[in-house]
């Protein structure tokens, strides 16, 4: 198993310098021009020209590239041409709060679509089955936003049960920063007041972004526990007298849920990116809508870091993913 | 504060338990009335020479303070830090008198060595700010031959040289130095952090770029409190990023004010609610459909005409924009001095249109082929616009494409006439209130290349005229040669001049005080009053 | 063929999403035909803006005065041309990666994945912006930026599956009595892995066309004036909660294609999954 | 003496999209206390619905019609889904099923599937929480070495493909003993080991009869592995009972036309290669005769009109077939 995670992160490497070669040429593809963004609303061509020249812009593209992966070797990931701030330091500024959104959102889809869909499963062509398949197509087919809007309305609006957006209320101080994620660093400074609000702010986005994996979970176990039902073993077990919800919960789901387990870890990709909408409704100051404004004023710095970034988080995410099939079902980690 | 038409809330409201519950409760009872929720956008960063648009604004006016500053409505130029300024016959000498006892947050004091400062450093950094600067000011031409006195030495005669000195900040060259790494001018550590002297002090710890600010009151402020015995102390800026969620966080009272571009379409809801309303303010920040003078047909008059004629205008502003915005027919603000009032503008009229068309089609222009206009497609106003342009355009059997882009994608491609675009729309805001801003950097041909040019027109008497008027220093002899150039250039329809902007901003009731001037767009807190 | 038609017109979701499926291929290829204001597709009514629905305008009339029903209906063809090119490209690349790399296992098997998760790594909106400059913003670039971000899905599923299946007594039995690998892979082992990637296709239906409306938004798909659900929806944001019929029959025609191709694509997993199949 | 299982008269039937499918006739049987029984049938005659709906484990659809199953003296098509699982399966009734690779679940440890068992169905010695776990192991262990199977506690912690067949098969016994049934019921469990292995399991079986004191329920399509094995036989066709008796009396003289052909057919006494011609009548139309008649050699012009009566033949057999009414 410690072999297997070793060889793993070490294939991570290779992995994430071809995403960087693909990434850095893409980028280079975009006429967007740094330095007309980085010069601002009033400037003059001349002034462009220099900071051309200052950030080595009108270099050949491999020598740029050159100069990058040298950089980001010693973890300098470069300052954003428009913050002016080191992108290491906006990225861990900001990161926490869309990991903590993330996670939050992935146990919401996790605890509530695993059960769901396994319920589906065993109710096969029924009518609970054909409610939670439409539901979970809804979960698909409903835009974010709009769903967020209807939340904020219900819940903010009319019921003022929870606050429209932001991470923590205008009137609480923050909690010294200590791990960046908000919950826990209130937790830390024993800020039970603030952890209360931090908390409620989370509700909403949370309940949003987890609309989407939300369904692909459901139909994926759903899938899964119908696929297990079918073998041999389902009826030994019944036959040697399991008890009926363990033989679901543990002997059952334990063999239908590989495929979740796959989509949980892609999911883990796409939610980051996903979640630009549910920041931007929401104002919460995660990394989506700061890649959203280095895209839109073609901040190369920052759209390498947080492709990097995603890159290195995805590969992880993917690495226990593969971990955990092991862990699931002890034939794949012997095959390789 | 109370809460505004909760339905209900007694009912359901006991089905929310615990820490939900209690919180509910407390954050109703959390806007105090000595913090203020701006709904501002923030700049990019917080270092007023390295960013210069409408955000900095609010940040500069409140944080920093400027040897003159922009007040009222119509704005005026009037003395901040210094009391008064000289200029030499010649346009080439100017020295302003300073204040004394000013100081700055970290207590000391402010002198004409911080402005000599301030005014290198945002030239050596030569961004956006130093725009206006660079061709006529050197470092060296900037001295302080007394504590209180700064001395301009500028290069050439340049009029619009004291509209702009309000767009420079003063720094604390102390708190600068302190931070500076490489010899980088501290611009790093001035983009999250202050060094200023303003009504209000910037708390680091309270910002996240592009996110969050918040600000403190100073109350060694030069001008003292005594103008506002109960000020705002606390400015937490928590700009929106949605339209929709700015428009419920106003009306659920959690902000107080949102930033000004509200659509039209939001103006009613807001004015039936009982916590906030919508403030209407006349500012300078024209509405342009740009057209690529190089590109056939468009080097064509009577094509440029055509399709000036077929923009309706009035059903833009009256329906779209709910007439929120003032028809302005000029290539600037119709309010600005140096507009021939005598000039009439290219008015709606499919017919004109048509006519024009025949005239550039027998003249050989390609009428018929495709035409793109691009728009910012995160604004919706700009591809409503656009929309609405390219039906017209239909009915005269012109085939108009709309094409979505972003900002920086289009700047880029407007320095070089082959990458322009046949058409695209933008607004002009005011950067300082002189004709320099608008007709000034549009059409003279010595701009091509940067965004503001990118008509790509050139008229060499228009060139002729718009750098005598540059060279003058009195209003009374540079606004006839603006007036004559307008003619010029609206003769020539270079682009279409679609109106002047309405700022609709919505205002929580309770502000009260508020002071509006078009530069800064109504941001600047220090006269606001919260009522409780 | 017939029987599997049979057993589909027994499995009464299934009918229902091969109905829906059906209409909205009929409404794509007669949408101009069909829309009672054919012209809306492009035309602005500055003075019948955002009207609620009415007998004239069923589903209300949006922000530059367009009756709703008619865009409705014209947009059905560009919907059901972005959702199924985007993933029949990305499943004509993704699954046969994925078999190659689960079976053969060694360098090449590795090589597959390792490409499989550089692609995946790559964040969307990056890969969408930078082909969208490259090839100017359309549709056609939101469809390829799409495609090629979606790809790997099917790879990911059809490795996991095969590799589990390639373990399997069944496949080192055929083996054994020497069928080829083309045999085992296509007949033995992608009809027991297709159930995920039916699962994953039909998901993927609905994805594609909302995030091809994200990606409309910000500049890189659909453009105004186009009648697409997406777009539509994105630019009903500014008029919610006022203008309720904006967002609401754009999202309704997404819900019930995207609720059609997963009724229907489950109804397709079942028969065409031999396990299941032995069951009946 | 009353016997340990007695089937009579049982009936299931299934509803598919094609319509109701009746899988079961009239099947019945009598298992004595101590003895060995073997179901044989050709493939699709029923035997597995037969198990199936002695462990009240029928498939999605299926229903028992009439007819009913005594055990040990009770009725169990009385008995609820949950009377069945906490007093029937495992604690009396042991099931050892066809194929032990597929049988097993593949992700779990070969202890925690067994234990599981044990858990809810060992007989209670008053022992609780790790006391009671450790008996059961213990118990496992001591099983697994009576069933030759190498390093019991090692293989408690293995999972189900380290092992093979023979092995799994072994470890499916014991698991079929563990909680001390006084049935057992096999599923052709040598149907899927080679030869060798196949006849140490049957010894291994013969052996456990006496030793544990279970009656067994054994079904095979192998009359071979009934001769070596079993103490009386049943067969079956299309879900009809059609001769019961002892083996050696069968095998001695079979009587039921259906019977000599399926001995005809074994390779140790095969007198053709031909097999049985024709095939089993369909269960959505069976015939109104003799539901062998349309294969048989011997057919009468009654057979074809009305079910034949049941008889008892020379050797003693009870046979359904109308040369010995």
């Amino acid at each position: 198993m410690l072999r297997f995670v070793l060889r793993r992160v070490a294939l991570v490497l290779p992995s994430l310098a071809g995403l960087l070669v693909v990434t850095f040429l893409l980028i280079h593809a975009v006429p967007s021009d740094p330095a007309v963004a980085m010069a601002g609303d009033a400037a003059t061509p001349e002034q462009i020209e220099r900071l051309r020249k200052q950030y080595g812009l009108d270099r050949p593209i491999w020598e740029q590239f050159a100069v990058y992966l040298g950089k980001v070797a010693t973890l300098d990931l470069g300052e954003s041409a428009f913050t002016r701030r080191p992108v290491a330091r906006d990225i861990v500024q900001r990161l926490p709060a869309t990991l903590e959104l993330t996670f939050c959102a992935l146990a919401l889809s996790v605890f509530i679509g695993v059960p769901l869909g396994v319920m589906a499963g065993l109710k096969h062509n029924t009518w609970p089955d054909y409610l939670l398949r439409v539901f979970s197509v809804l979960g698909i087919a409903v835009a974010a936003f709009w769903f967020a809007i209807m939340l904020q309305l219900l819940f903010s609006m009319q019921l003022g049960w929870l606050p429209l957006r932001g991470e923590l209320d205008v009137s609480i101080a923050r909690p010294t920063r200590v791990t960046g994620f908000l919950l826990l660093d209130c937790l830390i400074a024993g800020r039970l007041d603030a952890f209360a609000d931090a908390a409620r702010h989370l509700v909403l986005p949370a309940v949003t972004l987890s609309l989407g994996g939300l369904a692909t979970i459901v139909r994926f176990t759903r899938a899964g526990v119908l696929d297990t039902l079918q073998h041999d073993f389902v009826f030994y077990e019944r036959a040697m007298g399991y008890r009926r919800l363990r033989l679901i919960w543990i002997y059952v789901l334990r063999n239908s849920v590989t495929a979740t387990v796959t989509q949980i870890g892609l999911l883990f990709g796409g939610l980051i990116a996903g979640g630009v909408v549910v920041e931007a409704i929401f104002d919460w100051p995660g990394i989506g809508s700061y890649t959203v404004q280095a895209i839109l004023t073609g901040d190369r710095q920052v759209m390498l870091a947080v492709t990097l970034l995603v890159g290195t988080v995805y590969a992880g995410v993917n690495i226990l993913v593969d971990v955990v099939h092991g862990l699931l079902d002890p034939r794949l980690m012997e095959r390789t | 504060m109370s809460r505004h038409g909760r339905l209900g809330r007694r009912e359901l409201g006991g089905l929310a338990i615990g820490a939900f519950a209690a919180g509910a409760l407390r954050s109703a009872q959390a806007a105090d009335a000595t913090t203020f929720v701006s709904g501002f956008g923030l700049p990019i960063n917080l270092d007023p020479h390295q960013i210069f648009d409408v955000p900095m604004q609010a940040v500069m006016l409140n944080a920093y303070d400027n040897l003159y500053r922009y007040q009222g409505d119509p704005p005026k130029i009037v003395p901040w830090l210094a009391e008064s300024h000289t200029v030499s016959a010649d346009g080439l000498t100017w020295e302003f008198k300073l204040r004394s006892g000013v100081k700055f947050h970290d207590g000391s004091p402010l002198t004409a060595d911080d402005v000599v400062y301030s005014f290198r450093r945002m030239l050596a950094l030569a961004l956006a700010p130093a725009g206006a600067f660079l061709k006529i000011l050197k470092p060296e031409g900037v001295t302080a031959p007394e504590p209180l006195v700064v001395r301009f030495k500028l290069e050439t005669s340049y009029a619009p040289f004291f509209a702009a000195i309000p767009s420079i900040s003063i720094v604390n060259p102390r708190q600068i130095k302190a931070n500076e790494k490489d010899g980088d001018w501290a611009k790093s550590w001035l983009a999250s952090n202050g060094a200023g002297s303003g009504s209000y002090r910037i708390v680091p710890a309270g910002y996240r770029p592009l996110e969050y600010l918040d600000m403190e009151i100073f109350d060694g402020h030069f001008l003292g409190w005594s103008d506002n015995p109960k000020p705002v102390r606390k400015i937490a800026c928590r700009p929106t990023k949605e339209s929709s969620t700015r428009l419920l966080a106003l009306l659920d009272g959690s902000l107080d004010c949102t930033d000004t571009n509200l659509p039209a379409d939001q103006v009613a809801q807001i004015n039936a609610s009982k916590i906030a309303y919508v403030q209407k303010d006349v500012v300078m920040r024209t509405f342009i459909i740009r057209m690529n003078n190089t590109k056939p047909p468009f080097d064509n008059l009577n094509a440029r005409r055509c399709f000036a004629h077929a923009f309706n205008y009035m059903g833009f502003i009256t329906d779209i924009l709910g007439g929120y915005a003032t028809r302005d027919p000029y290539p600037m603000p119709d309010t600005l001095w140096g507009i021939p009032k005598d000039a009439k503008g290219y008015d709606y009229d499919l017919a004109k249109a048509k006519e024009y068309m025949a005239k550039a089609v027998a003249e050989g222009a390609p009428m018929k082929r495709p035409f793109e206009l691009h728009v910012q497609s995160e604004n919706e106003q700009s591809v409503q616009g656009a929309q609405l342009f390219q039906s017209d355009l239909a009915q005269i059997g012109i085939n108009l494409k709309v094409v979505g882009n972003i900002w920086s994608n289009l700047t880029t491609a407007a320095a070089k006439p082959e990458t322009t675009p046949d058409m695209w729309v933008h607004w002009v805001s005011t950067y300082f209130v002189d004709p320099e801003n608008w007709v000034g950097q549009m059409y003279d041909s010595q701009f091509h290349g940067t965004w503001k040019a990118s008509a790509y027109y050139k008229n060499p008497e228009v060139d002729a005229l718009l750098r005598k008027a540059r060279a003058l220093t009195k209003q009374e002899e540079r606004a006839p040669l603006y007036e004559e150039a307008i003619r010029k250039i609206m003769a020539d329809s270079p682009d279409i001049w679609i109106y002047n902007s309405m700022q609709l901003q919505g205002l929580n009731k309770r502000i009260k005080g508020r002071r509006f001037c078009t530069v800064g767009q109504g941001a600047e807190m220090r006269w606001v009053t919260l009522a409780s | 063929m017939i029987p599997i038609l049979r057993k589909l017109g027994r499995d009464l979701p299934a009918m229902l999403g091969l109905g829906i499926v059906l209409v909205v291929l009929v409404i794509a290829i007669l949408g101009p035909l069909l829309a009672p204001y054919p012209e809306d597709a492009a035309a602005a009514h500055l003075l019948r803006r955002l009207k609620p629905p009415s007998a004239a305008f069923p589903f209300g009339t949006d922000n530059l005065g367009r009756d709703i029903f008619s865009r409705v209906i014209l947009g059905a063809r560009g919907a059901l041309s972005i959702a199924l090119t985007v993933v029949s490209t990305a499943m004509a690349i993704g699954v046969p990666l994925g078999l190659i790399a689960g079976y053969r296992g060694g360098w090449l098997s590795e090589t597959i994945m390792r490409v499989t998760d550089v692609v995946l790594a790559i964040p969307q909106l990056v890969l969408a912006l930078a082909l969208a400059q490259l090839m100017s913003p359309s549709i056609e670039s939101a469809m390829l930026a799409l495609s090629l971000t979606y790809w790997p899905f099917f790879t990911r599923i059809v490795y996991a599956e095969t590799r589990r299946l390639s373990a399997s007594l069944f496949v080192d039995a055929l083996r054994g009595i020497g069928a080829s690998t083309p045999r085992i892979v296509f007949l033995h082992i992608l009809p027991n892995a297709i159930s995920p990637v039916i699962v994953r296709a039909t998901i993927g239906l609905g994805f594609t066309i909302l995030v091809a409306a994200v990606l409309g938004f910000l500049g890189m798909g659909a453009t105004p004036p186009a009648p697409d659900w997406g777009l539509a929806i994105a630019e009903s944001r500014t008029y919610l909660p006022r203008a309720w019929w904006y967002a609401t029959f754009p999202g309704l025609a997404i819900l019930i294609t995207v609720m059609g191709f997963n009724l229907l694509g489950d109804g397709l997993r079942d028969i065409v999954d031999p396990r299941l199949r032995r069951s009946r | 003496m009353m016997p340990v299982l007695s089937v009579r008269g049982l009936k299931v039937s299934i509803h598919t999209d094609d319509g109701l499918a009746s899988i079961l006739d009239d099947v019945g049987l009598e298992l004595e206390r101590g003895r060995i029984l073997g179901v044989v049938g050709e493939s699709g005659c029923g035997k597995s619905t037969l198990i199936r709906a002695v462990m009240g484990i029928l498939p999605k659809g299926a229903s028992v019609d009439g007819g009913e199953i005594w055990f040990e003296g009770e009725n169990l098509l009385a008995f609820s889904e949950a009377e069945l699982n906490t007093g029937v399966r495992s604690s009396r009734i042991g099931f050892i099923p066809q194929d032990p690779l597929l049988a097993l679940n593949p992700v779990f440890k070969v202890g925690t599937q067994l234990l599981e068992v044990m858990r809810w169905h060992a007989p209670d010695d008053g022992s609780r929480g790790n006391a009671r776990r450790a008996r059961h192991v213990a118990r496992l262990v001591s099983l697994l070495r009576r069933m030759q199977v190498p390093d019991p506690e090692q293989a408690l912690e293995s999972y189900p493909h380290q092992f093979s067949g023979g092995q799994r098969q072994r470890l499916l016994i014991a698991a079929a003993l563990a909680c001390a049934p006084g049935l057992v019921i096999a599923d052709e469990p040598t149907t899927a080991l080679d030869v060798t292995t196949q006849h140490q399991i049957l010894l291994l079986l013969r052996e456990l009869v006496a030793e544990f004191g279970i009656s067994l329920l054994f079904v095979t399509h192998d009359f071979g592995v009934v001769a070596e094995l079993c103490d009386d036989l049943c067969v079956i066709y299309a879900g009809q009972t059609v001769e019961t008796g002892t083996v050696r009396s069968i095998l001695d003289a079979p009587a039921h036309p259906y019977t000599r052909a399926l001995l005809a057919c074994h390779p140790d006494r095969a007198t053709s290669f031909l097999g049985i011609p024709g095939t089993v009548p369909s269960p959505f139309a069976r015939p109104s005769g003799c539901l062998f008649a349309p294969r048989c050699l011997d057919v009468r012009p009654l057979c074809l009109s009305a079910r034949p009566p049941q008889g008892r033949s020379s050797s003693g057999a009870e046979v359904r077939c109308v040369q010995y009414a």
